[in-house]
């Protein structure tokens, strides 16, 4: 029972991300917007390319959907509300998000194109960049809670959520979620610009609808992981619980959203250099301080 | 009805699709988006959504008259699009290679947003039809040849093995209309690239004789010889390339005559010389290198292992190893021999000025070299310029669809300069207003391609929607758009990341063929303004900058804008340059204009009234050729920023001889 | 017990025919990602058999690191896409004598060596990780250091090996010296 | 719960999630075929048709930086196990992990001095 509920409350939550992105690019809020432009793709041809790799042409959308969802099924969005409450809930999340990088790779080498190509491989340097980012504050997080179920990580912010307990993790997680969803600055596989739609450029009709459900999944979900492990998921004074997850979701995808619009995108360069030059170190310290932290304060 | 509809009666299922279509009418814009924006063009508002690849669009809007070199493109991508596909033409007629066009109308906002409402009933019925037709044209055409895939030099028309590696060929094909020999430089050796690769060529040259006399023998069966590839009649093992025995001693002995130092290009390792010199791609004064030991004998080496094949065991030497596969691949600045493969960034590329006809050799994710054509050939006359005036003058207009007021007061200069007219100070002061606001109005537009390029969303839809606001703004609407200006330039000074993605990259060192802003971003203080009167009694002061880089190039055109307000402020009417009236006169005349890209000098000669021939001279004719020294050896993402920093106009590049 | 067999069967078979699979491609990156899903599907199988830390680490850490073997493979191997079908394996009898001589010394290992009373319950998954963590700061922490020192002479030897010494020796900058002017 | 059912639950989220991205492939196909025409399945370069294929040797520039994640990922896996019991255990876990991540962070530290932590 669980499940579908959450399974329909992600619908709802990926139908809001299109809505918004709709919203924060072209400026005009249309609720029919997202619905429109998927039955249009919908009733677009789907052209596979010439030569392609078939098999990593066709899996790759599916595979970005799948570790969006996969990813999605340790949330808790309210006490009793989560699909499958994993004992290594902090690292399944993990474990379930690397293979979007799986997935854009195989969605750059399957259709043989240069743009393509380009845009693929980046994006394993764009995971070289973020993935120990995304480890270290977990680790932290994990630390504050002795475990590693995504619920017991939740009860152990009641008092002061982890927000303010580690900052400096949650600011290096923040950017490093951006990252891996690949939202701009860090669009590095799917440059407009650069690469004339780089990954997403040989998608046509339904397997580019797949592979934009993907992505938005991946962005909801990505929003929840940062609130379950920095902003107390379902914790909050007044509302439900279930409101707070809720408003806590909205408030940390239109923050990812608007955050990308407000500057150019990032070089890989200087991504790679300033995340090992200076995310790390600071990842380190970061987990050293929260092991004095844990210590002191009982 | 539209011609790119898809098979299928219009029925419920197909009925919602057909409408939910028209209404997310997806659109890739030809020439480009900077285009259709310069010609006033605003596709947000009238409903059209702007796609980075014809795979996700629906409509073909071709905007403005198309030059001949783009029409083979235009038609590719509208074979790429997917279908429901319609085409969409403003303002010109269609050409041979396309379908007929779906809508046409006149090149204007309201004549776009009655042809999107026309689109979207042709969508909502005829996006689906019975009788569908498939599109083809002569430029789609293919040619199956057979190369190999380490050797892509290789070219021949019936499968085999490769006479290089042995390894079997593949299918590839070419484009069969355009017929020219499609040897395909994958890799620099084979590219006649004279000053680079003479090491490279003589010692490619060498390798292709090489081969002609390469026999093939069986590992396990060596008196079985034959020429071509194939299978060992005895055991049915494929044949391994051999070098006979004489050709082998010619070629150790050449090897001798070498001389035993060579002197190479720390960065450039392929740059090799018998004699000490500096490196002819980066200037760096050569190192000596003594041919290795290594070297010498691995290549005997390679001939050893040919040589008694028999005792050893057999298996491991059916293929090439990748040191003789790669020995003589050009080796990138860390050392590696890479492939290179050429990847088109041409006319409509979502980054680059719309027809900018580029090709880019991309070593991984870095620029090994770059290839312009201009989109007008030199001998190729233009549309047949019509000797009376006013025809001479629209048609000059027609150079710059980008900034057409610059270059009809070019001509307006020109003839007033022929017939020795004198202007009244308060019409020229008028004609520096509409200057200065196309300048503005250029300026901003460069903004937003520059935004769209470097995905920085904000600046990209705040710089579009100023610049259709401002070319069409009268003196109060100036007035009050210069306080968004004022602020747009303001929040781009706080912008995080921008200047990491600019300082640096596209340095120009300050040289006498730069122009326009791009030259005064050098320090080159080039600049016809100055030296202009009126500007002179108007105030105006040049703008200049030293670092010549990307983000003093972007520093100029802030402040150019800024500047170019404040004149319009001072000289208080905008008023469009018309021709004054000369009458019968035969004489010359010439004047130079600072358009926004920079200086542009025309001189024409007229014969009773009638022009009988003109020169133009044009600031992105000098810019074309800077492309290959500011992306050598950059990451793509650098280069490409160093490109669109340049503001090139692929419509004026190559000063032509007009004649008439 | 017969479903939970199943699936460790299932999911074992997967990983052999991926394990297959490997060396029946020509182009490299479907070799790598082969590789990748079968590790995949012994993560799979590791789940199956309770041992959740394990399974989901295993199922977490191959795939990026058979990521970068992949782009490695890409980098340095001829023809990366497999497409002139160039036969890649070679000495065939070695290497089937190697495969049959390693699999009987793993069935040996497996069936002769005393791995101690068998647990009929698992552990419960929580508990396996703490327990894990214990061992690794109590018992086993001389190999948890070992095991340090060994990760950092492989971080020396690979950048030794494989990082051209930097000419100029600029002072390490924070963006690297990719501006540096040519 | 217990831990097998949750991993069936997940493995049916998974084969739930293959099926509805099939019935939208159906749905698809339902509505209409892809037309075979000339040049439309070339990817699509700014209108230049290049056919050769882009599967070379990709000359990736981070593979300094790639090598250092290697053994990073692999202190990785000792990070989690020890994170969930540190409050457990208190001083002895934080020396102790401080010991094992100032010597990677000296790896980190050679990697940077070596040149490894640029573009190559």
């Amino acid at each position: 029972m669980t499940t579908t509920i959450i399974l329909l409350l992600l619908v709802f939550g990926v139908y809001l991300v299109a809505v918004l992105e709709a919203w924060i690019s072209s400026g005009r809020f249309r609720l029919t917007t997202p619905i429109l432009s998927g039955i249009a793709l919908l009733g677009r041809e789907s052209i596979v390319p010439r030569k392609p790799d078939r098999i990593f042409f066709e899996v790759a959308p599916v595979l970005l959907l799948l570790s969006a969802v996969l990813a999605a099924t340790v949330i808790p969005l309210m006490p009793g509300l989560i699909i499958t409450d994993l004992a290594t809930g902090a690292l399944f999340i993990n474990a379930a998000l690397v293979y979007v990088l799986v997935a854009m790779l195989m969605a750059g080498w399957g259709p043989d194109g240069a743009y393509a190509m380009v845009g693929g491989w980046r994006f394993l340097g764009q995971l070289i960049a973020y993935a120990m980012l995304i480890v270290m504050p977990i680790t932290a997080v994990v630390m504050r809670a002795e475990s590693l179920l995504t619920t017991q990580i939740v009860v152990s912010q009641d008092g002061l959520w982890n927000i303010f307990y580690q900052p400096l993790g949650f600011v290096l997680f923040f950017i490093a979620a951006m990252a891996l969803a690949f939202l701009p600055p860090f669009d590095l596989p799917t440059a407009t610009g650069e690469l004339a739609g780089g990954v997403e450029a040989e998608y046509s009709g339904v397997r580019l609808a797949v592979f934009r459900l993907g992505r938005l999944t991946l962005i909801i979900t990505l929003a929840s992981a940062t609130v379950v492990f920095y902003l107390g998921g379902w914790q909050g004074p007044w509302l439900p619980p279930w409101a707070w997850s809720g408003i806590k979701i909205l408030a940390v995808t239109v923050t990812m959203l608007l955050a990308g619009r407000l500057m150019p995108r990032i070089s890989e360069t200087d991504l790679l250099a300033w995340c090992w030059k200076l995310g790390i170190p600071l990842a380190l310290l970061n987990i050293f301080l929260v092991g004095i932290l844990v210590l002191v304060i009982p | 009805m539209i011609s790119g509809a898809r098979l299928g009666k219009l029925s419920g299922l197909r009925r919602l699709v057909a409408t939910a279509i028209s209404r997310d009418l997806t659109t890739f814009v030809i020439p480009g988006p900077d285009i259709a924006r310069a010609h006033g063009l605003d596709l947000a508002a009238a409903g059209l959504q702007i796609v980075a690849s014809p795979r996700h669009a629906s409509v073909l809007l071709v905007v403005g008259d198309i030059p001949l070199a783009l029409h083979d493109a235009a038609t590719v991508i509208y074979a790429q699009m997917v279908r429901p596909r319609a085409l969409f033409i403003l303002g010109t007629e269609i050409f041979s290679s396309l379908p007929d066009a779906d809508i046409m109308s006149r090149l204007s906002q309201d004549g776009l947003i009655d042809g999107v409402q026309q689109l979207r009933t042709a969508f909502a019925e005829g996006a689906f039809r019975l009788d569908v037709a498939d599109f083809d044209a002569p430029a789609l055409q293919i040619r199956i040849e057979y190369t190999c895939s380490m050797h892509p030099e290789i070219a021949l028309n019936e499968p085999g093995s490769c006479p290089k590696c042995g390894m079997t060929l593949i299918i590839r094909e070419t484009q069969a209309s355009t017929g020219r020999a499609h040897t395909k430089q994958k890799n620099v050796d084979v590219s006649v690239d004279e000053q680079m690769a003479t090491g490279n060529e003589h010692n490619a040259h060498h390798h292709m004789s090489d081969a002609a006399k390469v026999e093939f023998t069986c590992p396990m069966h060596p008196e079985v010889v034959q020429d071509a590839p194939g299978s060992c009649p005895r055991c049915g093992m494929n044949l391994e390339p051999r070098e006979t025995k004489t050709e082998h001693t010619h070629d150790h002995s050449q090897m001798n005559h070498d001389a035993a130092v060579q002197y190479t290009c720390p960065m450039h390792p392929e740059v090799v010389q018998d004699g000490p010199g500096s490196c002819p791609r980066c200037g760096m004064n050569l190192e000596p290198r003594e041919i290795t030991e290594s070297e010498t004998n691995e290549h005997s080496g390679m001939d050893h292992d040919s040589t008694d094949h028999s005792d050893m065991d057999h298996g491991d030497m059916a293929f090439m190893s990748m040191i003789d596969v790669t020995k003589n691949l050009p080796r990138s600045t860390d050392g590696l021999p890479m492939e290179w493969t050429e990847a088109p960034f041409g006319p409509f590329f979502p980054g680059l000025p719309g027809g900018l006809m580029l090709t880019l050799t991309l070593d991984g994710d870095t620029v090994a070299d770059s290839k312009t054509q201009p989109l007008f050939e030199n001998k190729e006359l233009l549309p047949q310029v019509s000797p009376d005036i006013v025809n001479f003058i629209q048609q000059i207009t027609r150079f710059g669809p980008l900034s057409p007021v610059a270059f009809q007061l070019l001509a307006c200069q020109a003839l007033e300069n022929a017939a020795g007219l004198e202007i009244s100070a308060n019409v020229a002061s008028a004609r520096i207003g509409a200057l200065e606001q196309e300048r503005i109005a250029n300026h901003l537009g460069w903004l937003a391609l520059f935004a769209q390029q470097t995905g920085f969303n904000w600046l990209q839809r705040r710089a579009a929607s100023l610049q259709l606001k401002f070319c069409l703004a009268d003196m109060q609407q100036i007035a009050t758009l210069a306080a968004d200006i004022q602020s747009l330039i303001k929040r781009l000074g706080k912008t995080p990341l921008l200047k990491s993605r600019t300082v640096g990259i596209g340095k120009l060192a300050s040289d006498s063929n730069l122009r326009g802003p791009v030259a005064r971003a050098s320090g080159v203080a080039n600049d016809v303004r100055s030296t202009d009167k009126n500007y002179i009694a108007l105030g105006f002061e040049a703008v200049s900058q030293t670092q010549g880089d990307a983000y003093a190039r972007l520093q100029v055109r802030l402040a150019e804008i800024i500047h170019s307000l404040k004149l319009i402020q001072v000289s208080g009417a905008i008023e469009r340059p018309t021709p004054a009236d000369t009458g019968e006169i035969s004489a010359t005349g010439e004047a130079s204009v600072e358009t926004p890209r920079g200086m542009a000098h025309l001189e024409l000669t007229l014969q009773k009234g009638q022009v009988i021939a003109a020169r133009l001279e044009t600031p992105s004719t000098y810019h074309l050729d800077l492309i290959k020294p500011l992306t050598e050896q950059q990451a793509l993402a650098d280069a490409l920023v160093a490109i669109g920093s340049l503001d090139l106009s692929p419509w004026e590049v190559q000063s032509r001889e007009i004649q008439t | 017990m017969t479903a939970q067999m199943f699936f460790i069967a299932f999911f074992g078979l997967a990983a052999v025919w991926f394990g297959i699979a490997v060396f029946r491609t020509y182009s490299m990156v479907r070799s790598a990602l082969a590789l990748l899903f079968s590790q995949t599907a012994l993560g799979a199988m590791f789940l199956s058999m309770q041992a959740e830390f394990l399974g989901v680490l295993q199922i977490m850490m191959m795939a990026t690191e058979m990521s970068i073997m992949a782009i490695f493979m890409v980098m340095f191997m001829m023809d990366p896409g497999g497409l002139s079908t160039m036969d890649m394996i070679h000495q065939k009898r070695l290497s089937l004598l190697a495969g049959i001589v390693s699999f009987l010394a793993a069935v040996g290992v497996a069936v002769f060596v005393d791995w101690g009373p068998v647990e009929m319950i698992a552990p419960d998954p929580a508990q396996q990780t703490i327990a894990l963590g214990l061992e690794l700061l109590g018992r086993s922490m001389l190999i948890f250091e070992t095991a340090g020192i060994t990760i950092l002479t492989s971080m020396i030897a690979a950048i030794s090996v494989a990082i051209q010494p930097v000419k100029q020796n600029t002072v390490p900058t924070i963006t690297g010296s990719n501006h540096h002017e040519h | 719960m217990d831990s097998l059912e949750q991993y069936g639950l997940l493995l049916g989220i998974l084969i739930g999630t293959i099926g509805f991205v099939l019935s939208l492939f159906a749905l698809a196909s339902a509505i209409g075929k892809t037309r075979k025409e000339s040049a439309k399945d070339v990817p699509a370069t700014a209108g230049q048709l290049t056919r050769d294929p882009a599967w070379v040797r990709y000359h990736a520039r981070y593979y300094g930086y790639a090598l250092l994640f290697l053994s990073f990922d692999m202190e990785m896996a000792y990070m989690y196990p020890w994170a969930v019991v540190y409050k457990q255990v208190g001083v002895v876990a934080l020396l102790d992990m401080g010991v094992f991540l100032a010597i990677l962070f000296l790896g980190l530290l050679y990697g940077w001095s070596q040149g490894a932590l640029r573009r190559q």
